[in-house]
Formats: structure tokens, C-alpha cells, sequence
């Protein structure tokens, strides 16, 4: 592997969000694909920080900021990427549930999802359920992914799963669900493809509900 | 720029007032001079007498004056140095700081394989030196137990032999009299480089214990004229019981510990004044029904609080407690128990807190405990670090940049102070409850025990010096040669 | 008659060392024995103390007054039981051995055993062999307890049975010993019975007594 | 010769501060910086309006919301109308909490997704019954003082889960109770079932029998709900609790001084709707602060900061003189073990020294979603050893005890002196689950980990029998409010069981 890969490794690892920029364009310059330069730098580094975050030795604030240098790298790639993705994982709309004001949970898995490299719809907090189906019918995300806090906005979920299937868009979609009083059970009653119990499973499942098809 | 303005450096915490620890002041003065203390040693009240102390039979009274001129000379602030010059390891005494160690002498120990309660052994002592080496927030090494599997006159000089070697961290070093006291201060001196050396660079304190209520016993005061005539630092300390050998009421036992104490620190300031003396004891209340010294009472706590403020008002550092417990076992008693007592240890700026370790009232000793305990240790420094107030930490601009439904993840001002504004556990567990349930539900006792096994296993404390293992050899065979003949 | 006994007991249930003594001088004119203020009076007073400190509803401090009132009616009865040649329970001998001035655990047990209705003879700290050699022959006791904190003065355990028996005396007493360091263990190694509390001390006594005879 | 002593300070308790009066200060005229630049969001056009009556700047005005800006002296005239302190009393008229100060109250934290089942140790959701065993062991345990619900009820609707929960709570306690709503009509409902239980309107005049927790959300926001439950508890005489849960590092600053800032703007913008809607409105301000684990990304509830934070808030408040809402004896851990015994053991610490006045989510584990009995019973032992520190070391010539000593003399005992015989029942402080035995005998008895005592313990309050807290026909009555809430929730689906 070469050297400038190696750093935009690093700069990945490292949150320098500049430096990554500047490291792609140089590779690029150099004249290296831009493919070669995603596999082999941008998820090369991100993989590595997955990794030192399970073992305890990257925190949050840090794995936040390589997700950022990771988007940055590969928003100056996508259009030199082959493919209708263009180098993305996927797409996701995602958004807190009608009622619920609270967001760190999914601003969290946002960015972690962005950092594993999808394009994030961010429809915010307290979004009714027709939100949801004009974001699928306008973006049209692999993945809509729903977050609650609170137990009596849980219900929310349900309404919004219904609200997509109504509108005729429910196998167009995978629908994944998340939040403090969320848990598998529920989420399998009301219907969802997947379940994340925080915000770095949630990223995981995100990629592995494309990866199921 | 502010003008007139003052800030807490970490927590504020007080017990008595200035004007009861006065008056707390002239009770002892008064127990000292009017009542008096029993001094089982003659040589003792020899000097005592030479200091201006009235003696009669074994009874020794000291005039107020006498203590005050011995409480003018010992330091309230100098430093207890590592063995090998790690200058983290040292510990600096002084106002604003508690640091934290074991205990010494229970006759049991937790096995940390097989977790059962059995004697004491040697190897016990190397375990315990080990570990405390390696962990974050114990600062000074005890041996949490009297070896059983040596000629009991040794017990004390094995014990730090096998110590010693094992910790950088200054030792707690205790003995039953005059020999071993020698065999431990010739092993502390030979890593030091010398007498002289060592007495620029102490690397042990010496423990002694005299007896509540009122009684200065042989032993006691003899290892105190060793410490004294030696240089080394000593600690003075009784372990009463409220309601038992001492008053029941808690201003009643502070007067009388302190006066107990006040003895040894007369005696070893005539001999050596300037001598680093640490003021004791082990204050806590009798159970009226299970008849032991209970280590976990809330007493304790409060008692040990005011006897800090005490001392610090004297001007002098005072040897705490904290950490310990009447659990049997390795349990949520001994958790909430020792943190408690380790929290207000710590708020009070104990200088040096023993006992963290110590389990079934002082019966058994247990490095789990001392683990356990680590991690409350770290808890209570973070909470009295306190909170900094300034412009940077008000974040008027930061919060004014995130606004109203923002969020601060991203921001520079979290990248910058998320290391340091936090406590990060080694213990307890913050996962989830998916995360937790898959890696097998395990109550923090367990992990307690897996870190124990781990540290004792892979630590590599730093060595002595070459010489200093030949010194160690050869003073311990000196001391089988003396009590050869004896049972 | 057993009015007047049930009143001593309940005297000794309450505590009442000082009242204690006129009520049994009043027994006494009234004609009762020594025998029956001891058993049906005294006695079970103690034994209903004993019971509540064990269920931990009665404390140390309460039976030590208990106690106290017990022993201020001995004083009264002592010289009418030496006329009709009435024994107590039996005789404890107790010390702190030498080298040892903890006294605490030791003063515990002797008011335990004289609770249990013993006749109690302290010797008091740092006790030498010679003079538990003396007492023996003097006092004549059916037990001798003896009490160390250190580990060093438990060697002195061992040194004092040796008297004992060097005096020819030692098969005269059952001995049983006590204190922190002391084990189960270490009391087999020399010989002797072993008590782990004050409390277990006087049953561990009365065993002995109901033992030997 | 008797002589007083004067001039002469007493410390009656340990003393113990976390801010200094300037800190405090410079954190107070920060928020009031960030109330009137910043400003807050606020989702209610009600709550709009009277904040503009009382000469707040309006900015920003979106389909839903408004930036709203408020100037200093709104602020200094709502602190001189709140009350700075607030009563509520349980149903029985007997327990009771005066909020002012430095007084303590312990109680329970709210609505939990989880109970840890306490016969099989298991975490399931929480039912009806768990609330009301809570509730049952709340009013058997004598260091709590209020409940809160320790659970939120899953099988029944979930549109008016809170009236049953208010049942199920009225069924185990007489204390004071902070009940949550899940709407405005929710609080309608309560409030006129607290009616019921107290026997009128003019009864709960007198002492109402709740409190109303309202969380607004961290930064700086006040949605239409939180804001329509301050303005109905300012109309009805509703004490309510006002705490925002900021989050530092997530939704608050990292650094602890920043979170104070803006937690204090948040709740004194609380502070001064409510007096603007009612001078006089009963406000208790909180209260759950602390941080972002980074590593697992929860909001720790077993943290020191957390400790540390609402120590610091109290400081705030008690400088403010309004009634704090502190937070106290919960645990991250998943379970009723080692580390919630720590945690609990040092927060319960703080919160007792510091003086917090309403200190909840006793009885807390796994982050706040899982509620636990044992750690309530846990709980309790540890309050009561705290407040054996709070009674401090009293200096009187009979504390001291010279004579005592000069009569018991060197080499003897205390024991049997008088000066312990008389003090020895309130001076040494009596565990209940604590264990002292010597080794022996605690083997001998089976040699029981603390948590399997309490555990027992547990059991046996809920298998104890006690007599209804209320009668059939006022049951019937309560129950009559909850069934016409069912009955107008009733077309709402998804909603009846939808967990259990």
C-alpha cells in the first residue's frame, strides 16, 4: 500500500478533517483511482477506528470527527466513483418520531452512519409519519431509520410503519428502529427489519440490512 | 477582568468549626496534663520527664506547653519518596491531599484463586505489594496481613522483605519491636544508598500502635525511639472502640485518640525534632451486639472527618481510614461500606487513608477489596476536584454557537475537554444493557476478581538495585540466625 | 413468695443494679433461700438477657448492667450460699496473657460467663504463666480463659498451658482460649477449646462444665 | 458557674460546598447572558405570548415555534415572586415535605421501561403491579419520603398509562407523589383523582398531595407540552418540578461550569413564565445533570459528575433560594450489585451533605431505564447511614467527656459507665441488612451476600399484609377516572398492550 494511502489512514484516525481533504486531492493528483483510494485509505482508517472504539482506546468526540474526515474524503470521490452509488454504502432517511423532542440519539447514529459511508436525510426531531413517506417517495433511502425516547412515543414507530405501508412504499424500504426504550422485541412487533441498541449498533445494522439486500 | 473574587479548588467540606476544634484542642490539652497516659517504658518517660512531662509510676502527664513546643516542630508538609526515584510514586504531604493505601496485620487473607478465607502467607505479601504497584489510585503498599508461614518473630521482616521489591510506592511498614524495626530499616536503607541518603529521601513510614484507653504500651513507644532515633517518618495511632475503650460520644474519642496519639508525637519531637509524625488512629464505634470494632460504621466516617480537622488544625497530617468493611465477602456491603468511607476520607484530605482492604472488621485481608476499592478511590478524587469556573469553562460562546436544539458532539470546545472534564471507570460497567447480557451479566464482583488475577499476573514492578537484593539476602538470614533458638 | 423472685428477675431483665440489692435483702427477710434467689430469681433473669443480646435486641451496655445487678445481689447472698454450701455454675479464671494489655475482649467474656452464672476472678492484662499457676491452685476454678490480640502473645497461650501442666495442675481445668488472631486451629495445636466470641465464650463454658461432669 | 458561650461558631452538621458565592455568581450572570443572546426555543404560542407580555424579545417565529430572548430584570422580578419554599403532603396528611433550604427528602425516580422482577431477578418490562410493589415498598421503607412511579406501566394503554400508574402509586403509598403525564388531559385526569384521595379542592389547597415532573429538552428548548403543563400547574396550584437533563458533551457543554450555565438558563426561563403566568406559582428546579459516557455513549446516572453537578446545582439554587430537585442513589450498573452499591453509596453521599431538598431516582439502575427494589431497600439502609455523618460531632462538655475519661482512667473500659449506657442507642447507629457478625456465626448462618439479604428483605415487604391504603369505594371512584380515559382513548391503535 502506499504511503499517502497509509496517511489518509491516519488522518482518518486521527479526525484531521482538513488533512484528509487535502490528502485525497493530492492521491488524486497523483493519480491514483479514486476507488483504490476509498478501499484502500478512507474505510482502511474507518475500520481501524471501529476497532480501537470497541476496545476502549477512541472515544465518542473522536470517532465523531474520523466519521467527518471520512465524509469529506468521499464527497470529493463521488464523482469519480463508478456504479449508480457512486461509492456509497447507501442511503438513509433518518428521523426522531412525532412527539419526541429528543435527538442526541439520532444525531449520533447519523454520523456514525455517514462516517460508515452512507448519505444521511435527516428529517430532525418530532416528525409525523407523512414526513417519513415524502422523504421515501423524494429521496428514495435504502434504509428509514426511526428513533424514540420515550415510552409513550415508542408508539410513533408503529404509526409511522403503518403510514409507509398505506402509502404503498413499505417494500420499497428497509426500516430500522432505535432509542433508549426500544428494545429487539418490540421492534419485531411493530414490523421493523432491524434493531439498534445504541448508536454504533445501529450504524452496524444499517450496513448489514444493505448487505442482506 | 474581575476584581475581589474567590473560587473553590475543588469541594468545600467541613466537619467542626474553628471554634470547636478549639475547644476540641484544649480538651486534649487537658487529658494530657490533667489525666494522663500509662507509658509502659522506662526509657520512654525518662525522656519524657527530661521534656518537662510530670511522672509518676507509670503515669506520664505532659504540661500544654510541652505539646505545643512538639507540635511546633513536626512538619505539616514534606514528601515520602519512592524507592526508585519515580517521582509519580512519591507522595507528597500536604494541605489539600489524601492519598491511600492498605492495612496492615489481619490474620486472615482471600485467596485470589481460590477466593476462600485462609491464614495469611508470605506470598500474600508479594501479591498485595504487586498489586498495589500497579493500581492507579493506591499510593502507598501494606502488607493486608501477619505472615503465618514464617518464625512468628519475623512475620514483619518477611513481610516487607517481600514487599519491598514488589512496590515502588512508599510501605507502611509495621513490627513487632526494636530487631525486625532494624531488619526493615537496614533493607530500606540499603535501596536508599546510605543512612544519610535515606534520611534526605525517606522511602518507608513506620507504623505503631499503642492502646486506648490512655495506654502508651512497651512496643509502641519503643518502635517510635527506633523511628526517631533513625529518621524515619512514624505514625502513632490506637484503634479505640466508642463505647468500648473509649467514650461513646464522637467528640469524647477524637479527644482521647488525639491525646493518645499527642504521646508519641512529644516523645519522638524530643528525640528528633522535625521528625515527620502522622497522627492516628482508627476511630470507630463498638457494635453493642456483634462486640467488634466495626469497620464500615458511618461513625467511622464522620469520626475519622473530625479527627482530620483536628490534626490539620494542630498542623499536623493525620493517618486515615477508609476503604474497609465488616462484610465476610467480596459483596455490595463491602462496596458501599468502603466507598463511603473512602469518599469521606477523601473530602476530608486524609493525609495518608489505610485499610482500604481490610474485610470482617479487620479480620481478613483482602486485595479484592483494595481493587474494588481503587475504583471508588478515583470516583470520590473526581467529585472533589470540584468543578472550574472561568471563561472557558462557562462556555457562554460555545453554547451561544450550538444554540437552542443543537448539539454539542461535534464541537471543539468537547474535543478539547472530554478527556479531562470526565472520569473514565476501570470497573464499572456503562454499557448497555444488550452489551452487558451478552458478555455474560456479570456483577462487578466478578470483574473485581478478573483485574486482581490479571495485575498480580502480568505487573512488573520496578527492581530494587542489584545490591539491595544481596542486602535483603543477607539481613534475613542475620534474622533467622537470631531467633533460631527461640520456639 | 416468688413475687418477690419474679421481681429480682425482672430487676436483672431491667438493669437495675442499684434497686437490685434492697429487693433481695427484702427476699431474704422474707425468707427466701439463697439457693432460690440465685435459680429461680437471678438466673432467669440472665438467661432471658442472654437470649435478647443474641437475637440482638438486648446490647452490651444493657448487659453489662444486667450483670452488674446480678453480681450486687451476690454480694448480699455470698455469705448465706457459703453457709448452705451452695455453688454457682461453676468457676472461670480469666486473663489477658502476658505481653497482652488488651483487656476489652477478655472484660466482655467475664461478664458474659457471669451472666451465665459463674463465678468470675479477673486476673486482669499481661497475665504471666506463673501467676495463672498461682490462681489455679488458689481459686480452684473449673475453667481458665485466657484472651490475646497479637499474634505474638498468642505464643504465650502455649507457654501458660505448659505451666500448668509443669505444675501438675493442668488436668484440674479445662482451659479454653480467645481473642482476634486466635483460630480453631491454633487451639488444637495446643490443646484447648476455643470460643470465636464473648458470647460463644460462656456457652463454650457451660459445654465445658456440662462435660466434665 | 454557668456561662454561654459566644462568639462562638457551630458547625451542627458537616458543611459542604462545591461552588463559592463568586462562582456561583459568575455562573448565574452567564445563563442570564445566554437567556437574553441566545435565547430559547419555545413550541407554544401561548407560552410565546406571555413570555412577550412580560417583555421578552421575539425572534424567529417558525409555523411551530419562536426564539424567545429574555432580558435580566424579567429574571430579577420572577425571583422575587417565587416561593422559596414549597410544601406538599401525602394523602394521609402525615408525611410531608417542606422544600426549602437545606432540607432532605429522598424518593424514587419515574417511568422506566424496565423493572427488575423481584422474585426472579430478571428485567422485563414494567406492569401495573410493579408500580404499585414499588410504591408498597416506597411506603415501607422509612427514608423515603416521596415516590415517584420507579416504573412506567406497559400493560395498559399507553395514551393514558399515567392515570393507572397514579392508581397503582395511590394503591402502595400515602406519600407525597411526583407523578409525570402524558398530556395535558393526563394531568387533568390526576389532579382530579388527587382530588378524590384528599377529599376536595379545598383539601389539596391546603397540602396538595403531588407534584408535577415536567423535563423540558436540553439545549435551550420548551416544547408546546412542557410549556401547557407549566402554564395548567400555575393555574390549578400544582407545585411542579421543572428540570431540564442536560447532557455534557451531547446536549449540554463538556465542561461542568458550561452545563451549570445552561441548565440554569433553562430552568429560569421556567422560573419566569411561571411567574409571569401566576406570581407565586410553586417552581422546584432541577436537577438530573451529568455526562456523556464517551465510550458507551449513555447518559450515566452513576457518574461522579453527576454527584458532583447536582451538588453544584444545589449550591445555585440555595444561592437563588428556590427548592432543588437533586438527583441520588442510582447506578449505571445493570444490576443491583458491587458498583450500584458504590455509586449509590457516594451519590446518596453528596446529595445528603450538599442539602438538596427533593432528591430522586432512588432506586435507578442501567442508565435510569431500569428500576430496581433492591437497590431501593439498599437505598435506604445507606440514607440512613448518611444521615448518621449528617448529625456531625456535637462539642459540649458532656460530648467531650473529660471526666468520663479521667473516671474510666487509662487501661480501663467504657462499657458499663453511665455516659454510654446512656448514649450508646442514639450515638452508635443500628444497621438492618448490614452484617457485623464475626465470621463464624455469619457462615453459620448461611453466609448471605448483602444483596441476597435484601433481596429477602424484599420479599418480605411484599409479602407482608397490609391494610388497603384505600377503600373499595374510593378505589372504585379512582378507578372510575382511569376507565373514561380508556374509554376517550379508545380508537387510538396500536396503543393497548403494546408491550406486555
Amino acid at each position: 500500500m502506499s504511503q499517502i494511502l497509509e496517511q489518509i489512514a491516519t488522518g482518518i484516525i486521527g479526525g484531521d478533517i482538513q488533512g484528509v481533504e487535502k490528502l485525497v486531492q493530492k492521491a488524486l493528483d497523483e493519480g491514483q483511482e479514486a476507488e483504490t483510494i476509498l478501499q484502500n485509505g478512507l474505510i482502511v482508517g474507518m475500520a481501524e477506528v471501529g476497532k480501537r472504539f470497541k476496545a476502549a482506546q477512541m472515544f465518542i468526540p473522536e470517532v465523531l470527527r474520523a466519521a467527518k474526515s471520512m465524509h469529506g474524503g468521499q464527497e470529493l470521490l463521488r464523482p469519480l466513483l463508478a456504479g449508480d452509488k457512486a461509492g456509497r454504502a447507501g442511503k438513509i432517511v433518518i428521523g426522531t418520531v412525532q412527539g419526541d423532542l429528543h435527538d442526541i440519539g439520532k444525531n449520533l447514529v447519523g454520523m456514525l452512519c455517514e462516517g460508515a459511508g452512507f448519505e444521511v436525510v435527516d428529517l430532525g426531531f418530532d416528525a409525523p409519519p407523512d414526513k417519513f413517506t415524502e422523504a421515501i417517495k423524494t429521496h428514495q433511502p435504502d434504509i428509514v431509520a426511526m428513533s424514540a425516547l420515550l415510552t409513550t412515543t415508542m408508539r410513533a414507530m408503529g404509526y409511522t410503519l403503518k403510514a409507509i405501508e398505506e402509502a404503498g412504499l413499505r417494500d420499497k424500504v428497509k426500516v430500522m428502529v432505535g432509542g433508549a426504550p426500544v428494545d429487539a422485541e418490540f421492534a419485531e412487533r411493530i414490523g421493523a427489519d432491524g434493531y439498534g441498541h445504541n448508536a454504533v449498533s445501529g450504524a452496524e445494522v444499517a450496513r448489514n440490512l444493505i448487505e442482506a439486500g | 477582568m474581575r476584581a475581589n473574587y474567590r473560587v473553590n479548588s475543588g469541594v468545600r467540606f467541613e466537619v467542626l468549626s474553628k471554634d470547636q476544634l478549639q475547644e476540641m484542642f484544649d480538651g486534649v490539652l487537658h487529658v494530657m496534663d490533667k489525666i494522663g497516659l500509662d507509658v509502659h517504658h522506662d526509657r520512654a518517660r525518662e525522656i519524657l520527664a527530661g521534656a518537662g512531662a510530670r511522672v509518676e509510676g507509670k503515669r506520664v502527664q505532659i504540661p500544654p506547653h510541652v505539646v505545643k513546643r512538639s507540635l511546633a516542630t513536626a512538619p505539616r508538609s514534606f514528601t515520602i519518596y519512592a524507592r526508585d526515584g519515580n517521582p509519580a510514586h512519591d507522595i507528597h504531604i500536604g494541605p489539600g491531599r489524601s492519598h491511600f493505601g492498605p492495612g496492615p496485620t489481619p490474620p486472615n487473607f482471600i485467596d485470589i484463586e481460590t477466593l476462600e478465607r485462609r491464614p495469611y502467607v508470605r506470598d500474600d505479601a508479594r501479591i498485595v505489594a504487586t498489586v498495589c504497584d500497579a493500581l492507579p489510585n493506591i499510593d502507598f503498599c501494606e502488607s493486608l496481613g501477619t505472615i503465618s508461614d514464617v518464625h512468628t518473630d519475623l512475620a514483619a521482616s518477611y513481610e516487607f522483605a517481600t514487599m519491598f521489591p514488589k512496590t515502588s510506592k512508599p510501605i507502611v511498614a509495621w513490627s513487632y519491636g526494636w530487631d525486625d524495626s532494624n531488619d526493615i530499616h537496614q533493607i530500606a536503607v540499603a535501596e536508599a544508598g546510605g543512612q544519610e541518603a535515606f534520611e534526605k529521601r525517606p522511602n518507608y513510614v513506620h507504623y505503631c500502635e499503642p492502646l486506648s484507653p490512655l495506654v502508651s504500651t512497651f512496643e509502641a513507644v519503643d518502635k517510635v525511639i527506633f523511628a526517631a532515633e533513625h529518621g524515619v517518618p512514624v505514625i502513632f495511632t490506637t484503634c479505640a472502640l466508642a463505647g468500648g475503650t473509649a467514650p461513646v460520644t464522637p467528640a469524647g474519642i477524637i479527644i482521647q485518640t488525639t491525646a493518645e496519639s499527642f504521646m508519641g508525637l512529644v516523645l519522638s519531637q524530643t528525640i528528633r525534632p522535625g521528625l515527620p509524625f502522622f497522627m492516628g488512629g482508627v476511630l470507630s464505634v463498638m457494635d453493642m451486639s456483634a462486640m467488634i470494632l466495626t469497620y464500615g460504621a458511618p461513625e467511622l466516617s464522620l469520626m475519622m472527618a473530625g479527627a482530620t480537622e483536628l490534626a490539620h488544625y494542630c498542623g499536623i497530617p493525620l493517618w486515615q481510614t477508609g476503604g474497609c468493611t465488616d462484610s465476610k465477602c467480596l459483596d455490595e456491603q463491602a462496596s458501599l461500606e468502603g466507598s463511603l468511607s473512602v469518599f469521606f476520607s477523601a473530602l476530608s484530605g486524609g493525609d495518608l487513608c489505610h485499610d482500604v482492604g481490610y474485610t470482617e472488621s479487620g479480620m481478613t485481608g483482602s486485595i479484592l477489596q483494595t481493587v474494588m476499592m481503587d475504583e471508588a478511590i478515583g470516583y470520590s478524587r473526581r467529585i472533589c476536584r470540584g468543578i472550574e469556573v472561568n471563561e472557558e469553562t462557562l462556555a457562554v460562546d460555545v453554547i451561544q454557537d450550538v444554540g437552542p436544539d443543537g448539539h454539542y458532539l461535534y464541537h471543539d470546545h468537547t474535543m478539547r475537554h472530554f478527556k479531562t472534564e470526565f472520569w473514565y471507570p476501570n470497573l464499572c460497567d456503562r454499557r448497555n444493557f444488550e452489551e452487558w447480557d451478552a458478555d455474560g451479566q456479570k456483577p462487578m464482583r466478578d470483574r473485581v476478581v478478573e483485574r486482581t488475577r490479571e495485575i498480580a499476573a502480568t505487573h512488573e514492578p520496578s527492581p530494587v538495585r542489584p545490591e539491595t537484593e544481596k542486602a535483603i539476602a543477607e539481613i534475613m538470614e542475620a534474622a533467622e540466625e537470631r531467633v533460631k533458638d527461640k520456639s | 413468695m416468688s413475687e418477690i423472685l419474679q421481681q429480682i428477675t425482672t430487676a436483672v431483665m431491667q438493669g437495675k443494679k442499684d434497686e437490685i440489692a434492697q429487693i433481695a435483702q427484702q427476699a431474704i427477710d422474707e425468707g427466701s433461700g439463697a439457693e432460690d434467689i440465685l435459680y429461680k430469681g437471678l438466673m432467669p433473669g440472665m438467661d432471658y438477657v442472654s437470649v435478647e443480646f443474641k437475637a440482638g435486641r438486648v446490647f452490651v451496655p444493657e448487659v453489662m448492667r444486667s450483670a452488674r445487678a446480678m453480681l450486687n445481689v451476690m454480694e448480699v447472698i455470698k455469705p448465706l450460699m457459703v453457709e448452705k454450701g451452695i455453688s454457682m455454675v461453676g468457676k472461670v479464671l480469666l486473663g489477658t496473657v502476658k505481653g497482652d494489655l488488651h483487656d476489652i475482649g477478655k472484660n466482655l467474656v467475664g461478664m458474659m460467663c457471669e451472666g451465665a452464672g459463674f463465678e468470675v476472678r479477673n486476673l486482669g492484662i499481661n497475665v504471666e504463666p506463673e501467676k495463672f499457676v498461682e490462681a489455679v491452685k488458689e481459686f480452684e476454678p473449673d475453667i481458665v480463659g485466657m484472651s490475646a490480640l497479637l499474634t505474638t502473645t498468642m505464643r504465650s497461650m502455649g507457654d501458660t498451658v505448659k505451666a500448668l501442666e509443669e505444675a501438675g495442675v493442668r488436668d484440674r481445668v479445662q482451659i479454653m482460649i480467645g481473642g482476634a488472631p486466635v483460630s480453631q486451629a491454633f487451639a488444637d495445636k495446643i490443646g484447648v477449646a476455643y470460643a470465636p466470641d464473648a458470647a460463644a465464650a460462656a456457652d463454650k463454658a457451660k459445654e465445658l462444665i456440662a462435660n466434665s461432669r | 458557674m454557668m456561662v454561654n458561650r459566644h462568639n462562638y461558631d457551630v458547625n451542627a452538621t458537616p458543611t459542604f460546598r462545591v461552588l463559592s458565592e463568586d462562582q456561583i455568581e459568575a455562573i448565574y450572570y452567564a445563563s442570564l447572558r445566554v437567556l437574553y443572546e441566545t435565547g430559547v426555543r419555545v413550541y407554544d404560542s401561548e407560552g410565546v405570548d406571555v413570555a412577550q407580555s412580560g417583555g421578552a424579545i421575539v425572534e424567529d417565529t417558525t409555523e411551530k415555534s419562536s426564539l424567545v430572548k429574555v432580558p435580566h430584570y424579567m429574571v430579577d422580578k420572577a425571583r422575587a415572586t417565587v416561593p422559596s419554599k414549597v410544601v406538599v403532603i401525602g394523602p394521609d396528611r402525615k408525611h410531608r415535605m417542606e422544600l426549602y433550604k437545606n432540607q432532605i427528602y429522598y424518593g424514587g425516580g419515574s417511568d422506566t421501561p424496565y423493572t427488575i422482577d423481584p422474585y426472579t431477578g430478571e428485567r422485563r418490562r414494567s406492569t401495573y403491579n410493579d408500580v404499585k410493589n414499588c410504591a408498597r415498598i416506597a411506603q415501607a421503607l422509612p427514608n423515603y419520603d416521596f415516590h415517584m412511579s420507579l416504573g412506567i406501566t406497559q400493560d395498559t394503554a399507553v395514551g393514558t398509562y399515567d392515570r393507572w400508574q397514579y392508581l397503582a402509586m395511590l394503591e402502595g403509598t400515602s406519600k407525597p407523589i411526583n407523578i409525570t403525564a402524558v398530556d395535558i388531559e393526563g394531568v387533568r385526569d390526576q389532579l382530579e383523582m388527587a382530588y378524590i384521595r384528599v377529599g376536595g379542592k379545598e383539601e389539596w389547597r391546603k397540602g396538595p398531595i403531588f407534584t408535577l415532573y415536567i423535563e423540558p429538552v436540553s439545549p435551550l428548548s420548551h416544547s408546546q407540552e412542557v410549556i401547557q403543563k407549566l402554564l395548567f400547574c400555575c393555574d390549578n396550584h400544582i407545585p411542579f418540578v421543572y428540570t431540564p437533563c442536560p447532557l455534557a458533551g451531547a446536549t449540554a457543554p463538556t465542561t461542568l461550569a458550561g452545563l451549570l450555565v445552561q441548565a440554569l438558563a433553562e430552568s429560569l426561563f421556567g422560573i419566569v413564565l411561571s411567574q409571569l403566568r401566576n406570581p407565586g406559582a410553586q417552581i422546584i428546579i432541577g436537577g438530573l445533570m451529568s455526562n456523556m459516557d464517551m465510550l458507551s455513549t449513555i447518559y450515566s446516572y452513576g457518574s461522579p459528575e453527576m454527584a458532583l453537578l447536582s451538588a453544584a446545582y444545589t449550591d445555585i439554587t440555595k444561592w437563588l433560594r428556590v427548592p432543588e430537585y437533586e438527583t441520588a442513589g442510582c447506578s449505571d450498573a445493570k444490576l443491583f450489585d458491587e458498583q450500584a452499591a458504590m455509586e449509590g453509596a457516594i451519590n446518596i453521599a453528596t446529595s445528603g451533605l450538599i442539602g438538596g431538598n427533593m432528591i430522586h431516582d432512588v432506586g435507578y439502575l442501567d442508565s435510569g431505564l431500569t428500576s430496581c427494589p433492591e437497590l431501593m431497600v439498599a437505598s435506604d439502609e445507606m440514607i440512613d447511614m448518611v444521615k448518621r455523618i449528617l448529625q456531625g460531632i456535637p462539642v459540649t462538655p458532656e460530648a467531650m467527656a473529660l471526666d468520663v475519661m479521667e473516671q474510666v482512667g487509662p487501661g480501663g473500659h467504657f462499657m458499663e459507665h453511665d455516659h454510654t449506657y446512656e448514649r450508646f442507642k442514639t450515638e452508635i447507629w443500628r444497621p438492618k441488612l448490614i452484617d457485623r457478625q464475626n465470621w463464624e456465626n455469619w457462615n453459620m448462618a448461611g453466609g448471605k451476600r448483602y444483596g441476597e439479604r435484601v433481596h429477602d428483605r424484599v420479599v418480605e415487604i411484599l409479602e407482608a399484609e397490609t391494610e388497603p391504603l384505600l377503600d373499595d369505594a374510593m378505589y372504585q371512584e379512582l378507578r372510575r377516572v382511569c376507565e373514561l380515559a380508556d374509554a376517550r382513548h379508545k380508537d387510538e391503535e396500536l396503543d393497548v398492550k403494546m408491550f406486555v
